[in-house]
């Protein structure tokens, strides 16, 4: 069997196959079969690759016909998803179900970011390691952006105050921010409408702004609801005064399915300081904040409002890492070593889950 | 102005229980189950009654009532001291061999 | 036959070395010395007692005869007991001091004279009640000890036998006890002597069987308090220092040791000695030794303890470590160990508390070195040859269940092998399940000290244990 | 009066009170419970002594009026003394009861009879030794604790008096007090009693003389402690048990406290005992009086203790904390100390560490909350309303030179007032300068204590003894 | 078999000496001088021997040598016990202010 | 006494009196003069200016011709100095002693740069307060660079490991950067000449590097001495090793009044890994790496080498606050209240050594 991947689209910096995975491949007995120049934009150089296994052929289409199983960040180009084998397999990282049906050639097509978050499927979850990484990272672009210092400092030329972080939603994403922006010396708070969140942020040395008299509005897979009206205008008039006091706010809140909820309004930004951050990574969901834009930074009364659609082009190599050993464990767990091929088992809540075209 | 051996034996005794009392106030929780098994043994200080029960009486009647019970007493003192001590070194022989090791 | 101040003198030296033996036993270092202690002081006992009876007749013969055939027995049990039989073994060795106690005070009953305390029917007033409480509380002892090696060895149920009633029953045999010591010396019938005796037996065995299986070690130890007690009584009838000295010694060391092990396992002692007292109570003791009964569960110094005579730990936290922000009290701990010589690693668990790298996050900020802290596939073979696992707020993490059982909604989760280590220490605050809501076998086992404890309060004890 | 075997009872029960006023004392909670039992005791003692003597003659009245005397006496002192006095006040109410002691012994010795001991000349052996022990015990407490106070007034000079053969004199001496009870037992001539008596005077003189200033609180203990002998001795002479319980009791709880001060100074203990003994030794204390004379060092404990009892306390981080890396030590120790409801802020100097922000940076490592952080100008008028300051590793940041000497180098700089708290506590390993390499006098100053060791160590120490 | 009241009184002796040692070992050490000072004043309990020297000797004469000096012994020793007792108390009493205070 | 300030030109962005010491001149009894539209560009609004004393003037050779006494961050432009008052004084972050000649009118300047290194000048030392923040943006900008994560992450989707950071220069740059590092999770190294400087690496919880058998490179003042060929191939052996480990390598290493020294050359970067950052802040003396060059960022062989002249300007309201006291302090320090006026005392270390031109 063979496992194939081709060249992504800029700006998409990231790819499906590491030279590591690769490696597992290999272990599993599987072939791996890329198109020529893969990986080289983050230095994976085609030696390391090769040299752990992997065939090279000069053309996408040629990967694409080649293979049993093609392994993307994002969907293939039109003319790929045209060539591909009868019976054959495509796992992509993030689709939408309605964009499924554009070949009507008879593959699966498995799309990571509808895993179920159970515990098993962690090691293939890329929401939750993509997440991660643009936690962190958006701390890092907030203060390459702030034109100020973000620890406290003490000196004979006066003193510096900590910046005060502010970060909005409190999942995977939001967690690492805090903790990323605690390990700066930043005072960080954080919010979010799950209870549990509470523990959580302040188990990162955080502090935690509730929401007066609110329940818990967390689902059973662990997301969070939409919110009331009632519960919008508490939250708002909490925002207020969180927002006025700090600095550089994340937005990190999400509703799976829905819009992003906004939290941030025209107002709130009006009464930040000058110099503040509000960094939107929600933005590509519809934003967490008014005026946020999708890949567009905007300055509002001294305040920096980003938008970007794709942080992870800011850190390729490590989120690249993470993706393909996400990739690699989906694909591990779909091949079965006895039957020697890929068994599309729909008793496997993740197999089951995570398929949306059926060959 | 004779005071009665019996005020003396008692204050031995009260002074006893403080001493009892203070003396294992500090013990290391580890050492409860060696400690409790010395005490075990200790306790068969009964034996000492046991004894003068087992040798009361006139030379000749050695198997009198109050003999035997002497001599069953004996027995099972003897068991726990023997067998309380020897336990308890073993016991704690074996925290000394897990230092040892180390060494 | 030596004169009655020279065996008080020696019998006082033997009561010291007792206690020196008692005071060896507190502290580790001591504790082998202690142990000769008791022993040297139990052969001058038994020597002074041969030269001041002074009866060297064929009778020394037989006394030896028996002294050895015990010694025998004795000496052949404790050497083939196995090491997890200590809490019965003890329980056992404890009925036969209560039951020799019983045995002398008869034999004092029987023959008066010979102890110079009166004759038949004419005995002492004093010695009469002295021998009575003798023999009650040794029977006590023996029937309670009996009840209590029944159930550790597992032939008797070790949950708590109560019934309606239970408590007014103690209370009738109690006051029916003193009642008959009246009697006895009011008319010196050997009739009421048998009968204390008796309803002492079943006086044992009643307080013994309301008491669950996890208290049993304050109740040997509370027994062990008893047969002091009744070894100072029959010191008094006797007239002799000995008995007296070290019945007292032992029945208050005794009694102070059950405490000190209530408050170590966080446990009433009035719940546990008065077991089936109060309705309340009973029912409290019975949840709770529902709830805990197959766990062993430690303190802070049995965990130093544990670690210190470690060669090798592995720490794994948790996401209760983060919640109690226990890293740096981890670190502190981790520092010490590592003074005595102990090799110490970290172990993370890839989804360890609740966002990716969350430990890493705070093993940093307490600035453990990057090279102790290992990835699960790198040290999981290393727990088989490691001493001590410290588990602090992990709990899913370790979760055997999700190698074994398919149905587990954590089946297939890598999870780190601390039970192939020598012992499992957990810290956590309760028996309740983590993140996914299953419950951790692993608590149940029997290389497992569970910690109650908050992390950090309990790392922190911990370090002052480890000094 | 009273039957003996009544009064013995009684003389136990007041022997029990004084262990449990000793047991109270060593626990805070209980301390004043302690004292309470100890009044309690001696009001037993005095009343059954009266009762047992039974002799209401109009001496009574004489022995009433004296004890109100006296009572007034030491009720007077006690409430005038103040409450530094504290340490002489103890030496010279020993010496009072070393007194009693050997007054107690004459009036026996003189009037044997009375006490049936026999008659003059013809005094029972046992009782002879017994009774000159207790006199020679009593005088050498009563002479050794006028040196002693005289030492810790500063009437005498703290420094300690050492001559060459000083040991063999004391040999000698010692020598000479056995040789004269067997004397006097031999002979029973009034006149050796009264050298025995006179000789023990020299001998406590020549016993403190050589033990320094600094080591007086152990030799008060260990002066204690004889004079517990003493009445034991006395006790044995007049049969009185009251006396030989708490004489015992008295005079091993004296050593054994003596015995921990010194491991709590980290002083060996035979060394401040034997004072004079041994020609290095003696050299030894003399150098370490002249290094450390001028400042007052302390330990863990002191510091530990000083900032319980503190209701503020301000911590001033220098480069030394970071260098010894004692940054989660110090958030530990500073937790302690909010459990305790004390208030703590850090003051940080601008220039503190060796980078701006420096101190900064490894707080906020040790997540200590920034607003209990502040600035020098902030913080700088709230020492003079602070009990204690607690500066770690900081020199330099706190010298006053910077406000007075124009020539100094660091003139000018702003520095914190720290020498204005009730006391300052300079945790650093020496008395060696800071960065810019000058001097500070604070360390010198009254209201300084000096801990002398790596800032880490001590502040874990510290946290220790915070429990 | 009758024993001599002096060997119960060294056992009694003996084992006050175990209590005295046990019973301060764990003292904590900001109350070494409250500690010091109370035991200073328990020791004048040797004024029960003063008393009986003062009292002592044929009621008519009070003024024997040995009366007197068992006077000034009680004298000492009373100062001692008053002052003893006070001062430990107003110790005492300062460490509970501060505790108070800060209440 | 009229204390004025003019306009930086870009792309200075910092500014030399804030609204903050503009109350404390005003606290000293000063008038404050500045040239309208001062600090805007940093979100400093002219009412603040105003509320706290400061008098606004349009024109800026209007501020030079009516102050006693002008401070600047850069040398003002030839205009303003041919405009100067007689006998009045000019305080300026850092000119060099041969430029001071520019104009002939008799005025004093006094450079901030040259100030002694004593404990009185801590509070006016621009060296210090400059090089610290230096230290700390250089960090959070080679980060910014850096396609990966820092700190380490042990995840379900596989071990993210901590960069390795190297710090050339442990002076008051290199220490904040080592802090920074730190803070963020790296593994941090740092090497120097002077000895002192273990101890005060190793106080930030740093690794500190060694040249073997080399002696104390320190001058009575406490900078660094130029070091001995032997010490150099020592060094660059150390170095060789050291630097194809570290994933980022930030150079801060100075010699006063020398050029900066070459300590990375062409062979170590040839074996640099790719994507990895190299961070000269010695750039513009020279540099501490071979290609450097100012205000450039160049890529060799997938290593980025970033050189910045003047990198305050991305945090300049921070160094702005600084820069303003330290200048506030010097001033105190040469303005005589009684006499009310500025006296150039020249037996005062501080202002005999600042003083480059008498008039
Ligand atoms: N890493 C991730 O990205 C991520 C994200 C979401 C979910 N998860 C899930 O989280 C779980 C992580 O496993 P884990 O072992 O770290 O945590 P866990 O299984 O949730 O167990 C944590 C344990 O810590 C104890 N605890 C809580 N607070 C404590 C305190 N203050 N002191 C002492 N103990 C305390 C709790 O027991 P008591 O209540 O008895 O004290 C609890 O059982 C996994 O199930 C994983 O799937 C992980
Ligand atoms: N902040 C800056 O930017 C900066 C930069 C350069 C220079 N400076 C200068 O540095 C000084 C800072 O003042 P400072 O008070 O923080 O420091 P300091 O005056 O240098 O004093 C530090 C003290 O810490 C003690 N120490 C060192 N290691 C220790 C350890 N392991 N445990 C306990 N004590 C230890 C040393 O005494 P022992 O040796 O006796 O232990 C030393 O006296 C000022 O003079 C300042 O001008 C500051
Ligand atoms: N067991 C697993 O395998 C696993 C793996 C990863 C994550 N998780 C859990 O899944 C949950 C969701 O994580 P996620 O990061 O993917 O969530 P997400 O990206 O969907 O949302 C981010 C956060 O925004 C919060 N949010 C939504 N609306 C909000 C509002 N109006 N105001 C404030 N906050 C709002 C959500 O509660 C969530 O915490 C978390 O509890 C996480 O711990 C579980
Ligand atoms: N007392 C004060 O007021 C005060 C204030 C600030 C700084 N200082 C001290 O001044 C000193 C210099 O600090 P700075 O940051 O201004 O120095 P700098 O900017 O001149 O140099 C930076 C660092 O580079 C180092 N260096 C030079 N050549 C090197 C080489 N070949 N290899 C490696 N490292 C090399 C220097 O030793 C110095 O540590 C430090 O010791 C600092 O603590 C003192």
């Amino acid at each position: 069997m063979i496992v194939g991947s081709t060249k992504e689209i800029a700006p998409e910096k990231r790819v499906s196959i590491t030279p590591d995975t690769t490696k597992s491949f290999k272990d599993l007995g599987l072939r791996v079969l890329l198109q020529k120049g893969y990986g080289e934009e983050l230095g994976f150089k085609s030696s390391e690759y090769e040299s752990n296994g992997a065939e090279f052929v000069n053309n996408n289409i040629d990967v694409v016909q080649k293979s049993n199983l093609i392994c993307k960040v994002n969907l293939p180009v039109k003319e790929e998803l045209e060539a591909f084998k009868e019976k054959s397999n495509l796992i992509v990282g993030n689709i939408k179900k309605e964009t499924a049906n554009l070949s009507n050639k008879n593959y699966n097509i498995f799309s990571l970011n509808l895993l179920p978050r159970i515990t098993r499927a962690q090691s293939m979850d890329i929401l939750s390691s993509q997440a991660n990484l643009a936690g962190y990272r958006a701390v890092i672009d907030s203060i390459y952006e702030y034109q100020k210092a973000v620890p406290m400092m003490m000196t004979a030329a006066g003193t510096v105050p900590a910046a005060k972080v502010l970060i909005i939603g409190a999942g995977v994403a939001g967690l690492q921010a805090i903790a990323t922006a605690k390990r700066l010396g930043a005072i960080v708070s954080a919010t979010d409408v799950r209870s549990a969140a509470k523990e959580q942020v302040e188990s990162l040395g955080g502090k935690f702004l509730s929401v007066e008299g609110s329940e818990n509005l967390e689902t059973k897979t662990g997301y969070a609801k939409e919110v009331t009206e009632e519960y919008k205008k508490k939250q708002a008039k909490m925002m207020e005064a969180a927002v006025e006091k700090n600095d550089i706010i994340i937005c990190t809140a999400l509703i799976p399915g829905k819009p992003a909820p906004r939290i941030i309004n025209e107002n709130m930004i009006a009464k930040m300081k000058p110099g503040s951050i509000l960094f939107d990574l929600a933005a590509s969901h519809g934003g967490n904040a008014a005026y946020s834009e999708v890949d567009k930074t905007i300055e509002k009364d001294g305040v920096k409002i980003i938008g970007v659609d794709n942080i992870m082009n800011k850190l390729p190599l490590t989120a690249s890492n993470l993706f393909a050993k996400n990739i690699f464990s989906f694909v591990r767990n779909l091949y079965s070593r006895e039957k020697k091929e890929f068994s599309v088992n729909l008793e496997d809540e993740i197999i089951k889950n995570t398929l949306i075209k059926n060959k | 102005m004779e005071i009665d051996p019996f005020i003396f034996r008692f204050s031995i005794f009260i002074l006893s229980i403080f001493v009892g009392y203070y003396v294992v106030w500090s013990v290391t929780p580890s050492l409860h189950t060696p400690l409790m098994s010395v005490t075990n043994a200790i306790s068969s200080v009964i034996i000492v009654g046991a004894i003068i029960a087992a040798l009361a009486g006139s030379p000749g009647k050695i198997f009198e009532m109050s003999n035997i019970f002497g001599f069953l007493a004996i027995v099972l003192a003897a068991i726990n001291i023997f067998g309380g001590f020897l336990v308890t070194q073993r016991m704690l022989q074996m925290y000394k061999k897990k230092k040892d090791k180390k060494k | 036959m030596i004169s009655a101040n020279i065996s008080a003198i020696f019998y006082l030296i033997s009561g010291i070395l007792f206690i020196l033996a008692l005071r060896g036993l507190s502290s580790p270092e001591s504790s082998r010395q202690g142990n000769l202690f008791g022993i040297m002081g139990m052969v001058i006992a038994i020597l002074v007692t041969f030269l001041s009876v002074g009866n060297f007749s064929e009778a020394v013969i037989y006394v030896l005869a028996f002294l050895i055939l015990g010694g025998a027995v004795g000496s052949y049990i404790a050497f083939k007991i196995p090491m997890t039989a200590m809490p019965e073994l003890v329980a056992g060795f404890h009925s036969l001091v209560g039951l020799a106690a019983v045995f002398v005070a008869i034999s004092a009953f029987q023959s008066p004279s010979v102890f110079g305390l009166g004759t038949p029917g004419q005995i002492k007033l004093a010695s009469l009640i002295e021998m009575s409480i003798g023999a009650s509380v040794g029977a006590i002892t023996f029937s309670g000890s009996i009840i209590a090696f029944l159930k550790l060895r597992g032939i008797m149920s070790g949950s708590p036998v109560v019934f309606k009633g239970q408590h007014y029953l103690n209370l009738l045999i109690g006051i029916s006890i003193f009642v008959l010591v009246f009697f006895l010396c009011k008319t010196q019938l050997s009739y009421y002597f048998w009968i204390i005796i008796l309803i002492s037996f079943i006086v044992g065995v009643l307080l013994i069987i309301p008491i669950g299986g996890a208290d049993m070690p304050v109740v040997i130890s509370m027994l062990n308090s008893y047969s002091g007690w009744a070894a100072a009584g029959i010191g008094f009838t006797l007239e002799n220092t000995a008995l007296i000295i070290t019945g007292a010694l032992v029945g208050s060391s005794g009694a102070i040791l059950s405490y000190i092990m209530c408050k170590g396992m966080n446990r009433s002692f009035l719940n546990v000695i008065l077991g089936g007292f109060g309705g309340e109570s009973a029912q409290d003791s019975k949840e709770k030794n529902k709830e805990q009964k197959p766990v062993k569960s430690g303190n802070a110094e049995d965990a130093a303890f544990l670690m210190k005579n470690a060669s090798s730990v592995i720490i794994v936290p948790g996401y209760g470590m983060a919640v109690a922000q226990a890293q740096h009290a981890l670190r502190e701990m981790v520092d010490k160990l590592k003074k005595n010589d102990i090799k110490v690693t970290y172990a993370i668990h890839p989804v360890a508390g609740r966002m990716p790298g969350h430990m890493n996050v705070l093993l940093a900020e307490a600035n453990v070195p990057y090279d102790e802290v290992f990835e699960l596939e790198d040290i999981n073979n290393d727990f088989a040859n490691t001493d001590v696992a410290f588990v602090i707020g992990a709990n899913d993490v370790t979760n055997p269940v999700a190698k074994s059982d398919p149905k587990s909604p954590i089946f297939g989760m890598p999870v780190l092998d601390v039970e192939k280590c020598k012992s499992v220490l957990f810290v956590k605050r309760s028996l309740s399940p983590g993140y996914a809501g299953v419950d951790n076998e692993l608590f149940y086992r029997e290389n497992t000290l569970m910690l109650f404890a908050d992390a950090k309060k309990m790392t922190e004890d911990i370090v002052k244990n480890l000094e």
